[in-house]
């Protein structure tokens, strides 16, 4: 089980600031993971393309593998200044 | 002050944070809210931001800002909340012996963080509806190699 | 504020008299006074000016900033009499809606202060000597004439 | 009978704010009046090459025959900012 929290357009397009995400791939890459989402979550996987992914306070790049006990965080294009 | 805050920016305090008494030039750049966006009236906005990444995120860029250039001093500060039209959502603050690298330090400095910092503007319009602004994919250590081998 | 002054430079009077809703970049260019120049420490300085012209360079520059690039204020204040370390001599203040046209604005109107107004510095320094500082010959049109048709 | 006003390192070199120069040159155009100037005061000749010249608050340009009843303002390099 992997929390998955979502930020900006990402949350409007899901209704909410995080999903539960089971049934994970293995290994639990980012980009499996991604794709998982997209097909659980439709509403989302427009924006899934543009998306970067971080964990605690760092990027994660879309071919490693995650520690799924913490939380997956998507970030869309940011319009931050 | 902190570098993400839901306070008011005080640029009087971050010129009394970056005094150096070597530096002949001081240039600020403040990103103000503006009024209207994409032709529609703007009343209001909001600025969310994934906060653990983002305080680290303006503290890197302080750092690279004062390694790339001859500046001494570079501070910045970012606003989260909801903010009224005329308030300053982001206050960069750079401070060099000389003006041409305090100018280009300071641009560095907000062209940087337009592509780095993880904040989404939420537009409130005078219509009645809101819309997050279609922003920039963040940049990635990868997007970056990718840049830099073109 | 008087473009000319020998009071003490306000920004905060500046940033309010500029304040323009439909301008999302501020850019603010000061120049401070450095504890050093060519070498020598320096305990203080003292600003003069040709009054009569000096009033109507920056009136001119502020109009013609406004003129070349898409910035909708600019406001130019130059201090003169004796000033201390880390006091501002000059405060440039641009608003545009986008950011590249405020800094290009601000360092326009910097670059050309610079060989326009007649104002002289006269450093003293801490060995107890003083000297004007060389400068740059004003910028006449003549001069302006010979640089364009290079 | 010309008032001539000195500004920066020119009031240094000449020890005072301003001048007078009589036998004016005739017709007494900026350069002719800068001419005569270095004759008389020797110690402002080095700095007359790259002075500029204003009446009022108006450049004149070194080939301009000036009204001689107004002072003549002499510009050093100039060093603001």
């Amino acid at each position: 089980m992997l929390t998955v929290e979502l930020f900006g357009v990402l949350q409007q397009a899901a209704g909410d600031r995080q999903l539960q995400l089971d049934a994970l791939p293995e290994p639990p890459t980012v980009a499996a993971v991604l794709d998982q989402l997209a097909r659980r979550h439709p509403a989302l996987a427009p924006h899934l393309r543009r998306v970067a992914c971080a964990q605690g306070d760092s990027l994660v790049r879309q071919d490693q593998t995650i520690d799924t006990s913490r939380p997956l965080v998507l970030l869309p294009p940011v319009s931050g200044g | 002050m902190s570098r993400m805050t839901e306070q008011p920016l005080d640029m009087g305090q971050l010129l009394r944070e970056t005094e150096n008494d070597a530096c002949g030039a001081l240039v600020v750049f403040g990103g103000i809210v503006r009024n209207h966006h994409a032709g529609k009236g703007v009343s209001g906005m909001s600025y969310s931001a994934y906060g653990p990444m983002a305080e680290k995120v303006l503290a890197e860029l302080e750092q690279e800002t004062l390694q790339k250039f001859p500046v001494s001093e570079c501070r910045i500060v970012h606003r989260t909340g909801d903010l009224a039209i005329g308030e300053a959502s982001v206050l960069v603050v750079v401070r060099a012996p000389h003006r041409g690298d305090a100018f280009d330090g300071a641009r560095y400095a907000i062209d940087t963080l337009k592509v780095r910092l993880p904040v989404w503007k939420h537009d409130f319009y005078e219509d009645g509806s809101d819309a997050y602004q279609d922003g920039v994919p963040l940049e990635t250590a990868a997007s970056r190699d990718a840049e830099n081998s073109q």
